[in-house]
């Protein structure tokens, strides 16, 4: 007698905000195996970007891969093309790239612990998490014009300036925000359900970690040292006050405590930018046209995202490939998932945080 | 001529004529046997009004004690050439213990025949459900590839069978009780082993020692009777017994648990299951197993305090275990076997409690659940040679091509959970007797937790089967025509009417009110027809919803897997509560 | 006739409760939540909207579901016995369940054995419930029960039990596995749709009528102490609901039959010794 | 659990955080990016804007009638979906003229609804395009 | 007879589904249900379940892959519904206009009532096209709408006769290890 | 700091084997790059963990009919590069069949030089 049962998730999911399909083989609740199909949103934006598109609006386009990390997409391309074309951009271009990347990192980790809370069945938390993610959208649109795609990166610097009057409103909404972050840290650690639903859950071990090649928040929880920002200089991370976190249980609730840690240091860091911003231009007009080969990564909220982009000295790219942070983790995911309980799928599940319309591109 | 003899020697003599004749005068002649049994045992009810009593001859006597040698021989025999040592140790050891019986044999002589109310209601069972059976056995038998005499055989057996029920339930001597007791194991043993292979025969050998155990109790219990007591009748026994040596209850009782297949004893019943259908449908609801109730409630009113109280937790807790067993078998018959051990199992603990409110629960107990489980296990017969199916996770959407069957499989699993039929009031007035006893002994407390808990797995269990065969496919519109026989469909209305006739009866005498009868037919009833009348007419019909997918996902049963820690666990702690019983009655 | 009047107006106000614990709740979650009335505004609007089925069977076992409860409540408002009363509404949960498993659809299929399971949970306790009063009243009549003085010190344990079923009933964090919406999307209901999604919509609404009801059994024959009590637990279950995450099955298993069984067992070895 | 669970408490007494949206206006931030706006007068027709317009939302197609401008020498009429536009603010970098030819204002797009015809239409205009 | 009609119009359930977007606008409409817009002040009810909604909102500029299920989970919503396309590559295609996977806009494939523009979206605007596609709700006849185009049929054959064929003959052993 | 090693798909395993330590090197994806005259450029990008900016690229030249040969024993993680490359080249690489993203029986190689 067959004893198993298939549990679909998706394409369309209360769970989930992006068509992705995992066929769950289950054993009552117990799932014995998974399948995934990730290429519902497969647009075929790698292909546009070397027919389509110039290789200046591609940093728009490329945005529009995912709109949670929007900003480092195009950070991501605009740091290949600028590597190509050659020429440096100015200090405080650096640092409002790394303000808005930052930002950007602060509400996509609230984003996913509310998301992780909503599917662990806690709609509370899960409201209270995204009222305050609210502060964070609004800096964001006070500083780009726009709440989510903030199109704010240009090949040579930054579209919009800072100016002091709206760095202290911003200063002071980070503080509340802070706050907030302090109390989710509470009660993360302390709620006795949240506890039954997260700890020794979705286990991914140290060694599973570097074997699958895992990134992010994923593998920084399991243990490993792997964060793009401690391996780039394009961006002065280290002089404002970047601090790698790292966990070692690999569960749900050593992957939450790793985003409210890094919720803190990105705080503190735009909190240091703010401070610190430099006088000068935010622009800097880059002459010339891209030529050969460039392979630019940068730590997106979940993980290393990479771009690989090979021109030939004319505006149209003959390569762009990007590789995006979920797609490198989907190994790692159906790894965790084997052996769970269908119940805490879709936590765990939330707890990758995992973006599919840029994994299908 | 009495009635009880009429019933004990008729199946006999008509069993020898059936053996011969061809298919169509066997069947005519059975169909009509049957209907007079019925007769004589309803009958049985209003003639006999008083407690018959009689003596039978030395002569007699000897002639019993000669067979129960001949019976135990050929146990011996059995065990020596099938080498299956616990059959020959068991043999050897009650021929032993029978010698001695013969050997210190009593002196004070009481009546050999006694028959009183609980005696005419278990002929009523016996003949009328074991009859019908017999009928549905008739059309079942002729598609098994048997020889013409094999197969005249087997309805002869079940006739037989018959007889010695009506004998076990009318005796009041205990070594007639044993002697027809090793003589249900010795029909059961060749009706399991009635296929001839390999399975077959191991599981009658297992049915075989697992039963004599239960003749050694036996056995002790006469030894102990009559050097106490000098008494080998059940009455007088139970008259003279004395509080504080209970021996031979206890050992009796311990009987009634092996043939009632009670956990740790549990395990011939569902090897039983080989048998062919009819088999398990007699020994399951009206015959042999139901020796453990009737013996129980012969005994109760010796029982007093500890004893009550450990048969009662026993009961409740095997109840509460086979429940739970139950929930993790798919294959049908076992899920119905297992059902029977736990109901068995409540009906010695309610027999046991003794009060007047839980000897009347465990008779309407024993009434319904011989009529639920003799309808189930025809529809499980009809599955198996209708539609091939014996898995209940092959019964998807069963509804589309046999309403009837569903109907009945329906019907019957309502009747041992719902109201407003019988085995809803006997578990009702279970737990408001023993909700009485808790003011007594606390410990009845955990008996209570036990039957709460058990009556929710067993209904789990009913409706776990009973979700399968609702499942309709919209696009799948095409019935396959199956033929069900007649001798299936007439045996099944009849049981259906019998359930229904139970209900008035329990209506008239009280048990429920008019609401408590009418509100559940209404709503399982009248309801679903007018709204299905009024709204579908406007439905659309659409395909399920699959997270946007076309392809359907694979369905499949839930399981409750049961670890074998667990399993054993619950076999170590039966056991335990019985050997605290043999102990605390001894001290 | 009063309590005819009761019983037909039992679901609105059941969709009263169901209303205000939906702006409580947004409150609790500082959002501003729908208006009071909205239950019903959704349930008028079920009606108007086309129907879809699956199945005949799935359907009709909906609508079941929905009358039984609705007889269980009648039965509570009209004082008949308890235990009957209890069993009754194990079978309107069964209609629930077998209509689950008609569907030929995964997610029901998971809701259905997750309400089977749960049952295994609320069911004890809520005989045990019945037999506590039966000890104390000597009667599983409600009318009795109704009329003798408030027993809730005597029953306090099997009332804390009582109330640890509640969310089960109320499908309310922790307890709600059996309709997670982010796992199964509603479970059972999924596949209603239309007027058919109305009565199970509805029988939700008669569920917490008949939770309040049995609740208002401890506070035996005084109103003020019944009032009181509704409250109480109304605003309890509410910030539970709000303080909590879903629990898994298994857990809720052995929380509630653990915790519960031996509160109410310990309760009732007390009576029996008074 | 016991913090949230009184922070539950307190917050029924707390008025809540939402703005009632449609009744209670919501002030743009006059950096909003909203709609691209146009003024036909001050445009010089060098068509820049389009060629950098990543999704291709701003059209100029000739027309049998088009705006009196000396500039325009092909006859073209300047055309924008809002329902296109991707809100890049590209269009207004490249423009040689930005703030009086073309400028970006901090309006919402209006919401289309079935009549507008808002691809249908614009299928057309791409088509006159070529 | 009672007039449904403007109930209909207070509480309008959504279902969400994300044919190809970037999940800009899809956390905007997370964001929509959040304390600051908190859209269960119009009755909105997040189901997630095609059966029982009456707005369906779409992201996305409808991928080859997510086509068919775009039309399943369309026409397993009963009438009258409303199709709101959320953000401007769901109206018409959006940046990905042209690519070769996608074809710009969900138009092609369903009536679509409201188109809301942006990218994204932001929850204000898509509180204004629910206000709109609520009007429109309300004066929709209960008339069936059918999508564009239609994909084939999943065939069904695991029914009940051909499992029979497959199950067990009677005789043959059954039950191996749960019988010891 | 980008360095790039020539290979071939021969040797492909042996190199990737010898060089390939998982607690050091972090495999980032596989990449194509379609050249002129229907060849095909394969790229194993590595990069070493908390090292900054180095990054190791093995590559190789092939054509479209060659067959890629697989290193998923040796790194898990690439089964979903390989994949994608044989969606988007309509290349075969060893064990990995279509449909990551187009679908099973698609005839689309939309990143080929010749494409569709
Ligand atoms: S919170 Fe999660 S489950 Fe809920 S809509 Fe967002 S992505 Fe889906
Ligand atoms: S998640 Fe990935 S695609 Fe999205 S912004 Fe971040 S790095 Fe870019
Ligand atoms: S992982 Fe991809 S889809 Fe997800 S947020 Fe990052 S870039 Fe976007
Ligand atoms: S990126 Fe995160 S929030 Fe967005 S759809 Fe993916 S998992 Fe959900
Ligand atoms: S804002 Fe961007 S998308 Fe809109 S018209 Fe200008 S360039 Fe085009
Ligand atoms: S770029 Fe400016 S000036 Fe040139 S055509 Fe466009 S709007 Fe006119
Ligand atoms: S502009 Fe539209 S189509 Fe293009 S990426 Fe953005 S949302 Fe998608
Ligand atoms: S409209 Fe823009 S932000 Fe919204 S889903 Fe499409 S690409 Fe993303």
């Amino acid at each position: 007698m067959k004893k198993t049962i298939n549990i679909p998730i998706g394409s369309q999911h209360i769970a989930l905000l992006e068509p992705v399909r995992f066929k769950f083989e289950c054993e009552n609740e117990k799932i014995v195996g998974v399948d995934s199909d990730v290429g519902f949103v497969h647009r075929g934006i790698e292909k546009a970007c070397t027919t389509k598109f110039k290789y200046d609006a591609i940093g728009y386009v490329v945005a529009r891969v995912c709109g949670l990390c929007a900003i480092t997409h195009s950070m991501t391309y605009t740091a290949s093309i600028e590597k190509l074309i050659g020429g440096e951009i100015t200090q405080k271009a650096k640092y409002l790239r790394i303000l808005l990347l930052e930002l950007d990192r602060i509400h996509s980790h609230m984003l996913c612990l509310s998301h992780t809370c909503e599917n662990a069945g806690f709609e509370a938390m899960f409201m209270r998490i995204m009222g305050d993610r609210e502060d964070i959208m609004e800096i964001q649109e006070l500083i780009t014009g726009n709440r989510v795609q903030f199109d704010y990166i240009s090949i040579g610097g930054v579209n919009r300036d800072i100016d002091a009057a709206l760095a202290k409103k911003i200063l002071s909404k980070l503080e509340l925000v802070r706050q907030k972050v302090l109390g989710y840290m509470d009660e993360f650690t302390n709620n006795w359900s949240l506890s039954l639903k997260f700890k020794g859950v979705g286990i991914l071990t140290l060694d599973d970690a570097y074997r699958f090649n895992a990134i992010g928040p994923l593998a920084r929880a399991s243990g490993v040292q792997a964060d793009v920002r401690n391996e780039i200089d394009y961006l002065p991370y280290n002089e404002i006050g970047f601090k790698m976190q790292k966990h070692t249980e690999g569960d749900i609730n050593a992957r939450n405590l790793i985003r409210l840690n890094e919720l803190l240091n990105s705080i503190e860091m735009c909190n240091n930018i703010l401070e610190g911003l430099p006088e000068g231009e935010i622009f800097t007009k880059l002459r010339g046209k891209p030529n050969g080969e460039s392979v630019v990564r940068f730590e997106a909220p979940r993980g290393e995202l990479m771009y690989y982009v090979k021109a030939n000295g004319s505006a149209m790219l003959e390569r762009v490939r990007i590789k995006t942070p979920t797609f490198s983790s989907i190994p790692a995911f159906s790894h965790i998932f084997t052996g769970a309980n269908y119940a805490d799928a879709p936590a765990i599940l939330a707890s990758f945080d995992p973006c599919l319309s840029c994994t299908a591109k | 001529m009495t009635t009880y003899s009429i019933l004990i020697i008729a199946p006999l003599l008509f069993a020898f004529s059936v053996l011969f004749g061809g298919l169509r005068v066997r069947n005519v002649l059975t169909v009509v046997f049957v209907l007079f049994l019925a007769g004589v045992s309803l009958t049985n009810i209003f003639l006999v009004s008083s407690s018959t009593q009689i003596l039978f001859s030395p002569l007699l006597h000897y002639l019993f004690i000669l067979l129960d040698s001949i019976v135990l021989i050929y146990f011996l025999w059995q065990g020596v050439i099938k080498k299956h040592n616990l059959v020959t140790f068991f043999a050897l050891l009650q021929m032993m213990l029978y010698a001695a019986v013969v050997f210190f044999s009593s002196s004070i002589t009481s009546s050999d025949i006694l028959i009183d109310e609980i005696s005419s209601t278990m002929y009523l069972v016996i003949n009328i459900v074991g009859g019908i059976i017999i009928v549905y056995a008739l059309g079942y038998i002729e598609s098994e590839k048997f020889s013409r005499f094999k197969k005249n055989g087997f309805i002869a057996l079940l006739f037989f069978f018959l007889s010695i029920m009506n004998f076990i339930v009318s005796t009041n001597n205990i070594e007639i009780f044993f002697l027809l007791f090793e003589l249900t194991t010795l029909c059961s043993y060749i009706l399991i082993a009635y296929h001839g292979d390999e399975v077959s025969s191991e599981n009658a050998l297992k049915a075989l020692w697992i039963n004599q155990i239960g003749g050694v109790a036996i056995l002790i219990a006469l030894i102990v009777s009559i050097t106490q007591y000098d008494t080998v009748y059940f009455d007088m026994l139970i008259n003279n017994i004395n509080e504080l040596y209970l021996l031979p209850i206890v050992f009796l009782t311990i009987a009634a648990f092996v043939k009632g297949a009670s956990i740790p004893f549990d395990k011939w019943l569902l090897g039983a299951m080989v048998a062919p259908t009819p088999v398990s449908a007699m020994l399951h609801s009206a015959t042999m197993v139901k020796i453990a109730p009737y013996l129980m409630l012969k005994l109760a009113p010796a029982m007093s305090g500890f004893v009550s109280l450990s048969i009662t937790l026993i009961g409740t807790f095997v109840f509460f275990s086979a429940s739970l067993l139950a929930l993790s078998k798919d294959y049908f018959k076992e899920i119905l076997g297992l059902s029977t051990i736990a109901l068995l199992a409540l009906m010695m603990a309610l027999a046991a409690i003794g009060t007047k409110e839980a000897t009347t629960a465990c008779l309407v107990l024993i009434v319904f659940h011989a009529i639920s489980k003799a309808l189930l296990f025809l529809q499980a017969a009809i599955l198996e040679k209708s539609f091939n199916l014996k898995y209940v996770n092959d019964i998807n959407g069963l509804i589309n091509h046999s309403p009837f069957v569903v109907l009945f499989i329906v019907v019957g699993f309502a009747s041992l959970t719902l109201p407003p039929f019988g085995a809803f009031v006997a578990k009702f007035m279970a737990i408001e007797s023993i909700a009485n006893e808790i003011g007594n002994n606390p410990l009845y407390v955990l008996a209570l937790i036990f039957i709460a808990l058990g009556s929710v797995f067993l209904t789990l269990l009913y409706f776990k089967v009973l979700t399968k065969l609702l499942a309709k496919d919209v696009s799948q519109e095409k019935e396959i025509h199956v033929d069900i026989p007649k001798l299936f469909t007439v045996p099944s209305f009849a049981l259906l009417a019998l359930l229904v006739m139970g209900v008035y009866v329990l209506y008239e005498k009280e048990f429920l009110t008019t609401a408590q009868v009418f509100v559940p037919v209404v709503l399982i009833a009248v309801v679903p027809l007018l709204f299905a009348t009024l709204l579908f007419k406007k439905a659309h019909r659409v395909k399920e919803y699959h997270c946007g997918e076309k392809e359907e996902p694979q369905l499949n049963m839930y399981y409750f897997e049961i670890a074998r820690s667990y399993k054993m666990a619950i076999t170590v702690v039966a056991t335990v509560l019985i050997l605290v019983l043999i102990l605390g009655a001894m001290l | 006739m009063i309590e005819v009047i009761l019983i037909i107006v039992a679901p609105i106000i059941g969709g009263l409760i169901y209303g205000l614990e939906r702006v409580v709740r947004a409150r609790m979650q500082r959002r501003q939540g729908p208006p009071i009335l909205q239950p019903f505004y959704d349930m008028l609007k079920l009606i108007d909207k086309q129907a879809l089925i699956v199945n005949p069977y799935h359907s009709i076992l909906g609508i079941m579901h929905f009358v039984t409860l609705w007889v269980v409540v009648a039965f509570v408002v009209l004082g008949q016995n308890l235990l009957y009363i209890i069993f009754l509404h194990l079978l309107s949960a069964i209609f629930l369940i077998i209509a689950g498993f008609s569907a030929k659809s995964i997610y029901s299929h998971i809701g259905a054995n997750r309400e089977l399971q749960a049952m295994i949970a609320y069911e004890p306790i809520l005989i045990m419930t019945a037999v506590g009063f039966y000890m104390i009243n000597g009667s599983f009549d409600i009318s009795v029960i109704r009329n003798n003085t408030s027993e809730i010190a005597g029953l306090f344990l099997i009332f804390l039990a009582f109330l640890m079923i509640i969310p089960i009933k109320l499908k309310k964090s922790p307890f709600d596995a059996t309709e997670a919406h982010q796992e199964i999307v509603g479970g059972v209901e999924i596949e209603y749709s239309g007027i058919f999604f109305e009565f199970l919509y509805m029988a939700k609404w008669l569920e917490y009528v008949f939770i309040y009801l049995l609740l208002m059994l401890f506070a035996g024959d005084s109103l003020i102490l019944g009032a009181v009590l509704s409250v109480t637990v109304f605003l309890l279950v509410n910030l539970v609901d709000n303080s909590t995450a879903r629990i898994k099955m298994k857990h809720l298993i052995k929380i509630v039959l653990g915790i519960g069984l031996s509160l109410s067992m310990i309760n009732l070895i007390g009576l029996s010794y008074v | 659990m016991l913090t949230s669970f009184f922070k539950a408490l307190a917050n029924l007494f707390k008025t809540p955080k939402t703005i009632d949206y449609p009744l209670t206006p919501i002030a743009k931030d006059e950096k909003y990016r909203g709609v691209i706006e146009y003024n036909q007068d001050e445009c010089i027709y060098c068509l820049k804007c389009e060629k950098a317009c990543p999704p291709g939302a701003i059209l100029f197609v000739p027309v049998d009638n088009p705006p009196i401008n000396e500039k325009n020498k092909k006859g073209l009429k300047y055309h924008y979906n809002p329902h296109l536009c991707i809100y890049c603010s590209e269009c207004v970098r490249a423009c040689p003229k930005p703030q009086e030819a073309l400028w970006q204002s901090n309006k919402k797009g209006h919401i289309g609804i079935k009549d507008d015809k808002i691809n249908d239409d614009w299928f057309e205009l791409e088509e006159l395009k070529k | 007879m009672f007039d449904f009609k403007p109930i209909r119009k207070k509480s309008p359930w959504i279902l969400h589904y994300n044919a190809g977007s970037c999940n800009g606008c899809d956390i905007e409409i997370l964001a929509c249900l959040s304390p600051k817009y908190d859209i269960e002040r119009f009755g909105v009810i997040n189901t997630g379940n095609p059966k029982q909604s009456d707005v369906f909102l779409v992201t996305g500029p409808v991928t080859f892959r997510s086509r068919e299920r775009l039309i399943e989970l369309y026409t397993q919503m009963p009438e009258p519904k409303v199709v709101m396309a959320v953000g401007s590559c769901t109206c018409t295609g959006g940046v990905f206009r042209d690519m070769y996977n996608v074809e710009n806009g969900l138009d092609r494939y369903i009536p679509v009532d409201v188109y809301v523009p942006g990218c994204a979206s932001s929850p204000e605007l898509i509180i204004d096209g629910l206000v709109k596609a609520l009007e429109i709700l309300e004066s929709k006849t209960k008339e069936i709408e059918k999508p564009f185009k239609l994909f084939r049929e999943a065939s069904l054959d695991n029914t009940i006769v051909n499992r029979r064929n497959s199950a067990l003959k009677v005789g043959e052993d059954t039950t191996d290890d749960e019988k010891n | 700091m980008m360095k790039k090693i020539e290979t071939s798909i021969d040797t492909l395993k042996k190199d990737i084997k010898e060089f390939y330590d998982y607690k050091k090197w972090h495999f980032l994806t596989l990449n194509g790059v379609a050249l002129e005259d229907d060849m095909l450029e394969i790229q194993w990008i590595f990069s070493e963990y908390e090292v900054k900016n180095k990054i190791v690229v093995y590559y190789a030249h092939i054509k479209y009919d060659e067959l890629i040969p697989s290193i998923v024993e040796i790194i898990p993680s690439a089964i979903i590069s390989q994949r994608e490359i044989v969606d988007m080249f309509g290349v075969e690489v060893e064990g990995s069949q279509k449909g990551l993203y187009l679908d099973e029986d698609s005839q689309q190689k939309p990143l080929s030089g010749c494409s569709i």
